[in-house]
């Protein structure tokens, strides 16, 4: 019968609960033909799948094999062991209510500083985040009352934001990184997090990172506040800073 | 609709002319036989449900013990009304006295024909006056929750297990399925009976039973309520019990089923009386239910060149047509059947398509057209079948089909995941709505590749009806003419199960 | 550089040679959300898959999520261990050369009997190997000299196979297989292999299995002689059936 | 070729003269303006190349070398003549001797005009010559390997490594690619200098250098023998360094090269005046080297909305086409840009781009024009952002483009992986083949909703073009009219690269 396990224990399922069915696909390089399929097997026999199928094998020049596979995964998940995520169940409040609360909670004007950082030149998604317009109907944080919102905009080197933050008075740093091949990503935000340590402010601002490989896991890795990935309203943004404050000044 | 193709109209006139000497060829032997599984069916529309101990299901143990005593050529009808007057119980009583061989049938007199009548006829009365509240209920839900305009997507369940695929035929009708077929069994069709109860072991399939029915209709329905929008459900009325699950169906308010009048008789080798009698009953119960039939054209060209053999696609469409037509469907509930079998390598395999699309669109203007996805050229790399089924999407929204069976990636591997149909359904979704109007748009070039397409494969259907009226169907299908397949007339399953009718035989439900 | 790896050690393949990346899609039944994302995750983790990233996460109705995951495999596949396959170098000979090689060097013809058996009504498959016209170009069995090809179709019972091929004396019995749910065609194979011995005649016959989910791993575990799988041409089972029979009469 | 949508020609025929009118008004600046770039890519075509010991280009160390010691205003081929007079060896040499400190500029005296022209033309004319053979090459090899027929399959590499790019790329060749691009490193576009060497460290692509560009020439011209078919390498004359790259593909046999006059200045926040002054030159030594450019239109609807602002597109390509002219391209090189950007969710959308992309095909006939894929708005679920490209390619086919930048499954994931590219072949020759032919056999309804929307972006576009005649190119850049992006003209990187020719100014490449 099609229903979750009680005990919270999910595992993939094609056409019967619990069957485990995973579809994968892969490039082998170096090898072609039946012994590509044959290798093909054995790996997704490591990564514990049963009964691999290789439902396909073409030779696709280079001595490369791209294999397309079906088969059972004997692994399942514990959901009750995941914690810390949102269940769906934490309703943001709109643009409104949240500049409201800061008014009444906060009494102050909140100035943030965003930008996509180094060479990274993609604006859309700070963009999203910051301008009046928004995203998907949700208003960006310039059009808040009591965000003070400064969008330098993409290529802004991480000096450059630091020294804005700190002649703004920031109390938000809010970048953007959407190139990732090679982890330019990680390499761009460590030296952020160094050169805000480096200036004895790190302690004094929320830093922020989003971008659509960012996760929460990852943000907080690399010494940030949060992550926010695909999919972000400014109002989540917005909903987080302002906790985040109340947090820090002991009042949430 | 103004022809797109500058067909001949005349030719297709002819082509029509010819299904009906053909099929009419036939409507001798099928008026004066009867099987097996009509009379199963029979006793079904009287009310007759349930197994024996060991799981027989009453109709079968009715019709077997009649048979072995004294025939059945007077009709199940009238032996039920001799057993009803006898034991003075309700039918089903009798037969489990049958069953449980406390009542021999040669201990039963028989009755006159008008006491016969008198008896039997409340129960038909009875059976058809269900049948069509069923059909009411669909009107008013229809009304109330109208369709999604065309094509509507079909898609197919298979788990095997009728609680699994209730649970993806709700996934699928969440992500915008508008039919739901529950594929049958692998092993079905060949059945003589129809198993019974809830069933959660099928292999390719789900068995067809009344019970699984009614569990999937229930799910169906509390989904047309959540989505707001009606939602067809689908089975097989098809193999040698064609009558009997076009009854169940009938009681279940299935809105379509697939019916065919030659795809037994092809491709399960199923004895081609047997299945031109089974086809022409069962289509007098979809008639009075008013449901859909889907007929199985597509399967030709699994076994046949799609490119060569395109024109018997067309030719079995009119003779189907003509079939459903002397069953009494109007063309509103005629689903003829055509597929995009064309081996996607094919240069210009797409211009086919299109071409012999928008012909059966233009032949059968009023029917509710079903295509076929492409099946027999995709390969393993899901990837690749993904987007020949996303051509066909294209193909189908271009000219206009009724109902679109949606293709699957992994259609070359295992019958779909839940997953699979997800993905279906968004690639069909959004192919109707970023083309929507492109048929009203644009035009084919007088005389060019597709028109001149579509005027060869109407020209070979006209010349292979014309032939099949010469040497009639039953030959054809012996010289395989249709699906490259070969059936000897005398063989094949279920000839036992052909009966000649007596001149005293009767049948409540084919006086209505 | 894009070589493989010279000790033969392979191992998927997306932009950096090393760099095991693969892509995996299933659905994961009873969690939607975040959660499931971090499911995913987690089930790809246990896979042996580093960085796993969640591309797309998509609530598809009956409280279930389709995802979509690619990530760096941690597993390889040494192929120096992968014995007995093709490597591609064995060029099987053309109709022409395996029929007068049947009549050299056996010297006589081999009666071989097919079907599709139990409630599988798949012909084309073994149409393909058996009838005149062939596949792809190959010729089938029908049309070779020396080989009396019996073809009973689709739907026949186990039984009807072992009748046929003990009145017609076959050397080789040849079955298709294409349906393949809850393991069908496993149940099918293992009767005909118990009916052939219950008549202790399954050591006087080659038996081979085809279709296009069989393997010969699978064959070999149900007691077949061979397997065939997707795209299988008939003189390579023609090949094989030769082979075979010399080397019963130690020939080979 | 009739038009399929009725365009109004006089309204095209306004169009470009409107843009003749802004890029005229442009040339005063463009003529009296140098930057450091042109004046690098200077002493790279007469021969200038290798690096410094801490891996300083020579053309930059003789370039900044120059404009610190006495400015750029003369032309560097002049302080060319100088030093080479000055040392008596090659030029090379002299700048070796600068950045060894072993000599100093202030110290080499000026020659008179007829002078430095009397050193400079023979090295300027053998780099000419180098790239007249390298064009010559190009045609005999195009003679003995045809291209494919359009459209031609282009898809692009990226791995950062140089030598996985050209494996990654013959993969691609095997599987029908006819285009190579090897995207740049991210950081590239906004170097004042060219790397040199092989590289095998780049972010989300690969740096251009003139060895690369060889090894992979090298790769492409063995897989054009194997397959018999002219591949084309394309790489991208962009950002601070346009001019220089031109030279350098000039060299190595490039065929097209990513070169837009607006592109730097929107995307990348390059000053508005370096930018046209650079595009200038780079495309006159691209019409030197016989290569096609590939203007950069697509990326404003990626900022930008595509529905609304297609007709900035088109606006786009009429002063990209004006400008390519004035540099000396002809229309057979000019790869004007164009996007399939519409938001899938958007219905009737696939009818949009159907106009929008048959319109920019006649408008521009005698153009390769450059189809370019759905970015924006696909997912990372790559099932159906694969369907997206197949309406695209299906789009690309319908319409007869002429370049056709093949869409990536996981375009919204990572740059293109090597079975991704596979994967995006195959789909886009199956989708070719299957429909060859289709352009031919349809047409569009008169009036319809496909040629009112052809009508109403041209008239857009029509409508725009007049106003920036009005308020001049530089103008419309600083009020967001392209991609929704603003660029105050005295903004943005190389602005100081920017430098005012004196009289005398000498630069042999602008008089041949
Ligand atoms: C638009 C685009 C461009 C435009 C950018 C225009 C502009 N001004 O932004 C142009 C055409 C210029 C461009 C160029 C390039 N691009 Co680009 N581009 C894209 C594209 C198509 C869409 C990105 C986008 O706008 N998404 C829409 C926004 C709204 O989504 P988002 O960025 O994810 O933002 C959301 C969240 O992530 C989050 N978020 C993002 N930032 C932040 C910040 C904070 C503080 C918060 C809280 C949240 C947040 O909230 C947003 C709203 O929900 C993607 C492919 C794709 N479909 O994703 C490739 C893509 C991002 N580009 C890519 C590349 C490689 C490039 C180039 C480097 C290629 C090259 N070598 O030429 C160049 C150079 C650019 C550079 N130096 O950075 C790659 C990156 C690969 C990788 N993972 O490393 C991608 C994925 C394409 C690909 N498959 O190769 N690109
Ligand atoms: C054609 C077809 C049909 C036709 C069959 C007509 C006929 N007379 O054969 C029709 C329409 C009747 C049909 C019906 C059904 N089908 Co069907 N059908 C297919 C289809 C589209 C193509 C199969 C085919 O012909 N392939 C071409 C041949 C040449 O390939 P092949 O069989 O693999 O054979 C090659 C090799 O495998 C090998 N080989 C095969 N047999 C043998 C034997 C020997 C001895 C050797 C050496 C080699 C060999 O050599 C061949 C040549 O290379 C597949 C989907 C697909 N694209 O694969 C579904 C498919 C096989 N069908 C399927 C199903 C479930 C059914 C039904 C049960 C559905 C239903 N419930 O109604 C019915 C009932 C049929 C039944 N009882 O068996 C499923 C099976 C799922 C599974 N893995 O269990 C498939 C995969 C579709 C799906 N995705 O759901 N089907
Ligand atoms: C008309 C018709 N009936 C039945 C079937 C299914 O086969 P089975 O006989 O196994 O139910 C099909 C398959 O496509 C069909 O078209
Ligand atoms: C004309 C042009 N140049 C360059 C690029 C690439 O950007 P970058 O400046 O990073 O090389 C593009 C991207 O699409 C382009 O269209």
């Amino acid at each position: 019968m099609a229903q979750q396990d009680k005990k919270g224990i999910v595992k993939p399922y094609g056409d019967a609960m619990g069957d485990g069915a995973v579809q994968l696909s892969f490039t082998l390089p170096g090898v072609s033909g039946e012994i590509a399929e044959e290798a093909a097997r054995r790996l997704a026999g490591k990564m514990g799948i049963d009964d691999p199928y290789v439902s396909s094998c073409d030779d696709i020049g280079s001595e490369m094999t791209f294999i397309v596979l079906y088969g059972k995964v004997r692994h399942s998940v514990d959901i009750g062991q995941i914690k810390g995520f949102d269940r769906g169940d934490e309703k943001i409040p709109n643009m409104k209510v949240i500049d409201h609360m800061i008014e009444e909670k906060l009494g102050r004007v909140i100035t943030a500083v965003g930008a996509c950082i180094e060479s990274d030149a993609h604006t859309v998604g700070i963009d999203a985040i910051m301008n009046m317009k928004g995203y998907s109907g949700d208003y960006g944080l310039e059009r808040y009352k009591n965000i003070r919102a400064i969008n330098m905009g993409a290529q802004v080197s991480a000096e450059e934001v630091v020294r804005e933050a700190i002649r703004e008075k920031a109390e938000v740093i809010l970048v953007s990184q959407v190139v990732t091949q090679k982890e330019v990503h990680v390499r761009n935000l460590t030296r952020l997090v160094d050169l805000l340590e480096a200036e004895h402010v790190r302690d004094g601002v929320i830093l922020v990172v989003g971008g659509p490989r960012i996760t929460r896991e990852l943000a907080k890795e690399l010494g940030f506040d949060a992550g926010f990935g695909r999919g972000t309203l400014p109002s989540h943004v917005a909903w987080f800073i302002l906790n985040r404050l109340l947090e820090k000044e002991g009042r949430a | 609709m103004e022809s797109k193709l500058g067909l001949d109209k005349t030719v297709i006139d002819e082509c029509r002319g010819f299904a009906e000497k053909i099929t009419g060829d036939l409507m001798g032997f099928i008026q004066s036989h009867t099987t097996d599984s009509v009379e199963r069916a029979v006793t079904r529309l009287m009310g007759l449900d349930g197994t024996d101990r060991i799981g027989t299901p009453y109709p079968n143990v009715l019709v077997d013990a009649v048979k072995r005593s004294r025939g059945l050529g007077q009709g199940i009808a009238a032996a039920s009304a001799d057993l009803i007057a006898y034991t003075g119980g309700a039918l089903a009583d009798a037969v489990k006295a049958i069953a449980d061989k406390k009542l021999k049938l040669s201990d039963v007199p028989a009755l006159d024909w008008d006491k016969r009548v008198e008896i039997v006829r409340p129960l038909a009365e009875a059976g058809l006056a269900e049948i069509k509240s069923r059909a009411d209920e669909r009107n008013s839900l229809r009304a109330a929750y109208p369709m999604s305009g065309p094509p509507l997507f079909y898609v197919i369940v298979a788990t095997g297990n009728i609680y699994e695929d209730a649970a993806q035929a709700v996934s699928a009708v969440a992500n915008g399925a508008d039919c739901i077929a529950v594929i049958r069994s692998t092993a079905q069709s060949l059945l003589d009976y129809v198993p019974y109860g809830a069933t959660t072991e099928g292999f390719g399939g789900t068995y067809a039973t009344q019970e699984n029915f009614k569990i999937m209709r229930r799910a169906l329905d509390e989904a047309i309520q959540r989505e707001g929008r009606y939602v067809n459900l689908v089975n097989y009325a098809s193999g040698l019990c064609m009558p009997e699950i076009a009854a169940a169906a009938a009681f279940e308010r299935l809105d379509m089923l697939l019916n065919d009048s030659m795809y037994g008789i092809i491709f399960r080798n199923i004895n081609t009386y047997r299945t031109f009698v089974d086809q022409y009953f069962s289509r007098m119960i979809n008639a009075k239910a008013d449901i859909i039939i889907n007929t199985g054209e597509d399967n030709y060209l699994t076994t046949a060149d799609a490119v060569e053999k395109a024109h018997t696609v067309i030719a079995s469409d009119f003779i189907n047509e003509s079939f459903a037509q002397r069953s009494g469907l109007p063309p509103r509930l005629m689903g003829l059947g055509h597929a995009f079998e064309i081996d996607p390598s094919i240069e210009g395999g797409f211009l086919m398509e299109l071409a012999q699309a928008q012909m059966i669109r233009e032949i059968f203007p009023e029917a509710p057209i079903k295509y076929m996805p492409p099946t027999k050229h995709v390969t393993g790399n899901v990837f690749q079948t993904h987007l020949v089924d996303m051509m066909f999407n294209v193909c189908s929204v271009m000219t206009d089909q009724s109902i679109h069976l949606l293709g699957m990636l992994t259609e070359a591997i295992h019958t779909p995941f839940v997953g699979d149909r997800y993905l279906s359904l968004s690639g069909a979704r959004y192919a109707k709505n970023t083309m929507r109007g492109i048929g009203d748009e644009i035009s084919f070039k007088p005389d060019g590749f597709i028109q001149r397409r579509a005027r060869e494969v109407l020209g070979k259907a006209h010349e292979m009806l014309a032939e099949i009226v010469d040497i009639s169907l039953v030959e054809s299908l012996a010289r395989g003419m249709f699906a490259d397949i070969h059936r000897d007339p005398k063989g094949g399953k279920g000839i036992d199960g052909v009966v000649k009718k007596d001149d005293d035989y009767y049948n409540p439900f084919l006086e209505a």
